[in-house]
């Protein structure tokens, strides 16, 4: 069994059918590029695997344990971790308790537990924010606070991220500069999966891509295959996204 | 939290001191800030000294009634303030604590000591606040409070559907706290006596809660209520901090429900589960500020000893149309509160920036 | 045994219309602002006094008005009230849900209390619209006044369906219930419909204070009750839905009448309040509101 | 009010002022100081205060604080008690033990009174009695009715709560005999034999549920229907309906808490063949007929003192002028049943302490009890004598009889054409005769 494996995972609304069937897996140390147009289901897969959304049909396991009905915390405890589409830092703490909060072990006993000072330091250090820990979220420029989120979920200290659109609203050189860090991650051993509208980021990044175009999987393979295939051209134009 | 001090002066070293000692368990504080605490500690001890030189010996009542509200006010502020799940229901807490005591005495025994109705009322309490929590907590906002709302309404109404043995609208005697302790006899018949009964209690709770309030444990609290998601994204299960600030609360609000039946020796729907004692909880803890456990113990000697030596001048209801509207224009124009307020005051005045909880 | 079960469909029917009465103003102002107004039971006490004040000689010697007059300035009371309450207070708190939910419970407390003062505490009875009885027959007794009420109720409830339904104004207040966002994309002006809302939910609640007050009695804690019946019909019916209310009103109504012939007059608002509560738990959108609890 | 002429300062806590005693230490600063290390020192200012306790926002406490005033105005324009100055102490109890007891506690440390007199609630009294038989002050007892009121003290342990009296109303187990009497007199004038017995469901009306059907049955009527209803009762449809299903002639009612204007509509537009008697609290005060918006016509209720409208003695006409004139304007314009026994109350503490010699109730509280005891007093309410340490009732009110040995002192009121407020029972005192509706 691979690292991490959706078998036939299914995600329906009422009558509308968000995920239809998906299979995919991922080994241990990979990046796989997860990608389609809008509104076909590559956040409903992220929330699915988080436990936000009860899962309609199929499974998720993840090294080797099913979570599929696993409530959030323990997903994250199992060891996944997750990069929102939206920022949703903490206003009303500062940048290093932001990051403090997600190292605290989830005990209504441990009273003192958590990060130290100089391990908040050095989560805050992997994506230069060492020098922000006092201010306040909403203080931040827009790419500072994109890079918080990575790495609130990486003192999670995650074997799998799932990255939801981490480029969201950066330029060229921001997204540059958060590609090195993902590749840097990627030699420390952290498998991720990324969701992004940005195929230039993405393909630099990824090792294998998954195309889903209305819930199901329509394609796979390198990114160099996948940039050719005609199915997946004709569905980004059927929804008239440009590659 | 950093404390780089420029002022000096012997104020500040004190506080300093208490900074380096304690101030990563309780929040550090600046020099005005630990003068206004420490000050107003020494006042609230020795209150039976300068009462009765003062010849106001009847204000030791209204500072021992003050006392047990402050323990219900940081009780609620625990739950409803930190995760912001607001709750217009916590006198059921303490009403179902005092009619534990009644209902043992009254049914079971009346000889029961104290030392034995206590804790049981006060575990009582906490099954009752289980009971609303595990169910109401899947609820949010609005939707929560209505909920603790009516659980109030229907504990309320049960006393008089019960009335063979809560004693209906008229309720139940409960009698006066006697106890041994250290071998003396203590009894809240003798004013001074009660005083401390009443306060150290109070004293004991809030530092026990601020510790928590300012540990992990508060600081998910806080979280939860700004972003419940990001809180379970960081691998924390939610609704056991939730439930778990409800047994945080429960305990607190069960102590405060026993003292306040032996204070007026009588339990009754009206002193204690009518909405109003809700809400009179709700407005201390909101006009001292919410979340931050002291400002609750502001709030509520304030609005005590404003209701029972200030407003009087209003005449008996009179005072009420005066405090609920002196509530309602601190909700409208002072949302976090007075005593939050103050202490900005004092933390700008010393510059330092300490002490808050947020 | 004909006679019972006539006897509890009449006198169920008669407490339904002025449940419905109370309810349906609150629903609506849930509906439309999201805000529940906790000084709703406040303003049938508004209500109920005014009629006092101008019908009864013994309060206002010369103001002493025919109790039908009466009624409209009951509704009067209650609506302007209402709408002061809208544009004095709640418009500048109503983006937090919970600030508003307090301070409109304040200001339900501020008003007993200023009802104590003006009229003590003792319950004051209203001077009857329409004084004697229909009945006899078949063993149902019914009395006028209760004959009224329903008949009033179902007026107001028509005029209020044909308002928002048949005229531009208050179907914008209807398509606001729906989805306050369509409504806003459509370009309605959302700050005067909530208060038009008000207005007329106040006027309701004033309505029903009068009947309220006649049936039973007039007095300064007279507010509590019909809240919590406000809530539990709303809840029930799901809220901003004007038909759930009514059905719910009904639901409820001949549920406490049957309780009460059961159980006693002592469970009657405890039976009730349960049943919101499992409601509120398993079926949080009620019979026929949109979704209550957040993901 | 009255006192300014008598040299006496406008006490605190006149209701007029609306400075309510408990509330002076923000109102009034240095000067309360001075009163409370006054109130301190004992009686070395030579004032005799008198507290008086009850629930001031209800006509049945305004009245009796009113009526206390009243007294004291009065024995201040003569004498005072054992020449020296009188000044009332009157505190709110809410009707809420707990608040009770915390005014009770203040009225004796802090204001220093030499006796304590009313309670209108049995559970308010009760929420008392252990402070004040602690600290042995005088505590005469002018409202609450139930008989547990000495047989739960007194009687259980005369020297601890030797202090307690009740100088009125007779206690609700005599109220009751005098009921079945009153019952009788009903059968005999119309011919009534079946009758419903409905109750508060509160610990007062226990008496009445657990003795009055029973002597109903001795005397050869019938009980028709029982029933107890939850204070708050709002739908009396019902109510009235159960009764006219048991074919009852009428209806023997003890409301206190519940308010009986819903019952009295509901019963009047269905014309419902049966009267409406019994204990009926809220329908005592002077105002209840402009409350009820007349509903109240013909209902009738027992109360000590007929409202004023007999003359029980030749001491009730003019105490009921007497009030009429200082607070006729005010609610309740007539003093209600606990405001005839708290001012008669007063005195009976006068006559007790001036024949003591004493009123230091710390060191000479047997004497002072002795002389209680010795009480023979013409008050507004009737004769005044206490039942003796070892009988029934120690310490509580007698009862008085006639010649057939009916009971005298718990007369009928009903409520007549036009707001007209009668004395109907016993016959020798009534002003006009029992009517019942047109409808019957």
């Amino acid at each position: 069994m691979s690292f991490f494996e959706l078998d036939g995972l299914t995600k329906r609304f009422g009558g509308l059918v968000a995920v239809d069937a998906l299979s995919m897996s991922v080994d241990r140390g990979e990046i796989v590029g997860l990608i389609g147009p809008n509104g076909s289901g590559k956040s409903t897969v992220f929330n699915c695997t988080m436990g936000r959304y009860t899962v309609s049909d199929g499974s998720i396991h993840f090294d080797g344990r099913e979570i599929t009905d696993a409530k959030t915390h323990e997903v994250v405890e199992h060891g996944l971790a997750r990069v929102s589409q939206e920022s949703n830092p903490i206003d009303a703490m500062s940048v290093g308790a932001n990051i403090k909060l997600f190292t605290l072990p989830n005990s209504v006993t441990s009273l003192r537990g958590g990060a130290s000072e100089k391990e908040i330091f050095r989560y805050a250090a992997r994506l230069d924010l060492e020098n922000k820990l006092h201010e306040q979220p909403d203080e931040l420029p827009h790419a500072d606070v994109r890079r918080l989120e990575v790495a609130k979920a990486l003192a999670t200290e995650p074997e799998l991220l799932l990255l939801d659109e981490p480029f969201a609203g950066m330029n060229q050189q921001e997204i540059d500069g958060l590609v090195e860090k993902f590749e840097e991650l990627r030699d420390e051993g952290v498998t991720m999966i990324v969701v992004d509208h940005n195929m230039g980021g993405l393909m630099r990044l990824v090792d294998r891509v998954v195309v889903i175009h209305n819930g199901t999987k329509i394609a796979a393979g390198d990114p160099e295959e996948i940039a050719e295939n005609e199915q997946v051209r004709r569905a980004y134009l059927g929804s008239s996204e440009a590659m | 939290m950093s404390s780089d001090t420029q002022t000096g002066g012997p104020l500040e070293s004190v506080a300093d001191g208490y900074n380096d000692r304690f101030g990563h368990l309780f929040g550090e504080l600046n020099g005005p800030q630990f003068a206004l605490l420490i000050g107003s500690l020494a006042v609230l001890l020795v209150a039976p000294v300068w009462t009765s030189l003062l010849g106001v010996g009847g204000l030791l009542r209204t500072l021992a009634l003050a006392s047990i509200w402050a323990i219900l006010a940081m009780a609620w502020d625990i739950q409803s303030g930190y995760t912001g799940y607001i709750s217009f229901g916590h006198a059921v807490l303490s009403g179902g604590a005092a009619y534990t005591t009644a209902m043992l005495v009254a049914h079971v025994n009346p000889d029961l000591p104290f030392l034995v109705t206590a804790p049981i009322s006060v575990l009582a309490a906490l099954v009752i606040g289980l009971v609303i929590a595990v169910p109401s907590l899947r609820l949010r906002g609005p939707y929560f409070s209505l909920v603790t709302f009516v659980a109030g309404l229907i504990f309320y109404q049960l006393t008089y559907a019960f009335s063979g043995y809560t004693g209906g609208e008229l309720g139940q005697r409960v009698g006066r706290i006697e106890f041994e302790l250290a071998g003396a006899q203590v009894t809240t018949f003798d004013p001074v006596t009660r005083y401390y009964v009443m306060l150290v209690p109070m004293l004991v709770i809030a530092v026990a809660l601020l510790y928590v309030a300012r540990s992990n444990v508060g600081m998910i609290l806080i979280a939860i209520r700004e972003n419940e998601e990001a809180v379970a994204a960081a691998g924390i299960d939610t609704t056991k901090f939730k439930i778990w600030s409800f047994v945080l609360s429960s305990i607190p609000m069960g102590v405060g429900g026993v003292l306040l039946a032996h204070f007026y020796g009588t339990v009754n729907p009206l002193n204690f589960l009518l909405v109003d004692r809700s809400i009179e909880i709700i407005a201390m803890a909101v006009v001292g500020g919410m979340s931050s456990i002291l400002g609750p113990i502001g709030g509520a000697f304030l609005v005590i000893v404003l209701r029972e030596e200030v407003l009087g001048v209003f005449g008996v209801t009179g005072r009420w149309v005066a405090l609920w509207t002196v509530v309602l224009l601190v909700l409208v124009f002072a949302r976090d509160g007075l005593f939050r307020k103050l202490w900005h005051v004092l933390g700008d005045w010393g510059r330092i920036d300490g002490g808050d909880d947020e | 045994m004909l006679g019972a079960i006539g006897s509890f469909l009449v006198t169920g029917a008669m407490i339904s219309a002025i449940y419905a009465l109370i309810a349906i103003g609150f629903t609506m102002i849930f509906g439309v602002g999201g805000v529940l107004n906790l000084a709703h039971g406040g303003l049938i006490m508004l209500g109920a006094y005014g009629f006092l004040v101008v019908t009864s000689s013994s309060t206002v010697e010369f103001l002493t008005i025919p109790p039908i007059a009466g009624l409209a300035v009951a509704i009067a009371v209650g609506a302007v009230a209402s709408y002061g309450l809208y544009v004095g207070l709640v418009e500048y708190i109503e983006d937090n849900p919970v600030i508003t939910f307090l301070a409109t419970l304040v200001v339900a407390l501020i008003l007993a209390e200023l009802a104590v003062v003006a009229f003590s505490s003792s319950p004051r009875g209203l001077v009857n619209l329409a004084p004697g009885s229909s009945g006899g027959s078949l063993g149902i007794r019914v009395t006028n006044i209760e004959i009224v009420a329903f008949v009033v109720s179902w007026v107001a409830i028509g005029l209020l369906w044909y308002y928002v339904t048949r005229t531009d104004e208050g179907r914008s207040i209807l398509a606001t219930s729906m989805s306050q966002r369509g409504a806003q994309l459509t370009g309605v002006d959302l700050p005067s419909i909530k208060a038009r809302t008000w207005l007329i939910a106040g006027g309701l609640a004033g309505l029903a204070g009068v009947f309220i007050g006649t049936l039973q009695q007039t007095s300064p804690v007279m507010w509590l009750d019909p809240l919590a019946l406000a809530f539990i019909i709303v809840v029930i019916g799901g809220i901003g839905s004007i038909k759930g209310s009514i059905v719910a009103a009904y639901l409820i109504g001949y549920l406490e009448t049957l309780t009460v012939t059961l159980l006693g007059s002592g469970f009657r608002g405890t039976f009730s309040l349960v049943v919101l509560v499992i409601v509120l738990l398993v079926m949080p959108q009620g019979l026929y509101g949109r979704e209550w609890v957040h993901e | 009010m009255t006192n300014n002429d008598t040299g006496i300062p406008v006490t605190r806590n006149e209701r007029k002022a609306t400075i309510d005693r408990r509330t002076f230490l923000g109102a009034a600063g240095a000067g309360a100081v001075a009163t409370t290390l006054a109130g301190c020192l004992g009686d070395e200012d030579d004032l005799i205060r008198v507290g008086h306790i009850g629930p001031l926002q209800q006509d049945m406490g305004a009245g009796s604080e009113n009526s206390a005033q009243l007294a004291v105005d009065q024995l201040n324009e003569e004498d005072g008690i054992m020449d020296r100055e009188v000044e009332l102490v009157s505190a709110d109890s809410v009707g809420d033990p707990g608040e009770a007891l915390t005014a009770t506690e203040e009225m004796v440390e802090q204001d220093g009174v030499d006796v304590i007199i009313g309670t209108f609630v049995t559970e308010v009294m009760q929420g008392i009695t252990d402070y004040v038989a602690d600290v042995d002050v005088p505590f005469l007892i002018t409202g609450s009715a139930d008989p547990v009121t000495v047989t739960d003290t007194v009687a259980e342990d005369y020297d601890r709560f030797k202090n307690i009296f009740r100088s009125g109303p007779i206690n609700s187990d005599l109220q009751a005999e005098g009921m079945v009497d009153y019952a009788e007199f009903l059968a005999d004038e119309y011919g009534w034999t079946q009758f419903a017995h409905i109750a508060d469901d509160a610990a007062w009306t226990e008496p009445f549920s657990d003795n009055l059907p029973g002597y109903l049955e001795d005397v050869g009527l019938d009980v028709v229907h029982e029933d107890r209803l939850a204070p708050g009762t709002d739908d009396w449809a019902p109510v009235n309906s159960d009764i006219d299903d048991a074919d009852a002639d009428a209806v023997f009612r003890f409301f206190a808490h519940n308010v009986g204007t819903g019952m009295l509509v509901n019963w009047r537009e269905n014309e419902y063949e049966f009267a409406i008697e019994g204990i009926h609290v809220p329908g005592m005060s002077p105002e209840f007929w402009d409350d009820s918006e007349g509903a109240a016509l013909y209902e009738t209720t027992s109360q000590s003192g007929a409202a004023g409208a007999a003359d029980i003695t030749s001491e009730t006409g003019p105490f009921v002028d007497a009030y009429a004139e200082e607070y006729g304007d005010d609610r309740p314009s007539l003093p209600m049943y606990m405001g005839f026994n708290t001012y008669d109350a007063v005195f009976v503490y006068k006559d007790a302490v001036e024949r003591a010699g004493t009123v230091d109730y710390q060191a000479d509280i047997d004497t002072i009890v002795d002389e209680l005891l010795e009480t023979d007093h013409e008050g507004a309410a009737g004769e005044i004598e206490f039942y003796g340490p070892d009988e029934d009732y120690p310490h509580d009110v007698r009862e008085t009889t006639d010649d057939d040995g009916v009971i005298t002192n718990f007369p009928v009121t009903q409520w007549q054409d036009d707001g007209e407020f009668e004395c109907v029972y016993p016959e020798h005192l009534a002003s006009a005769d029992h009517i019942t509706p047109e409808w019957l």
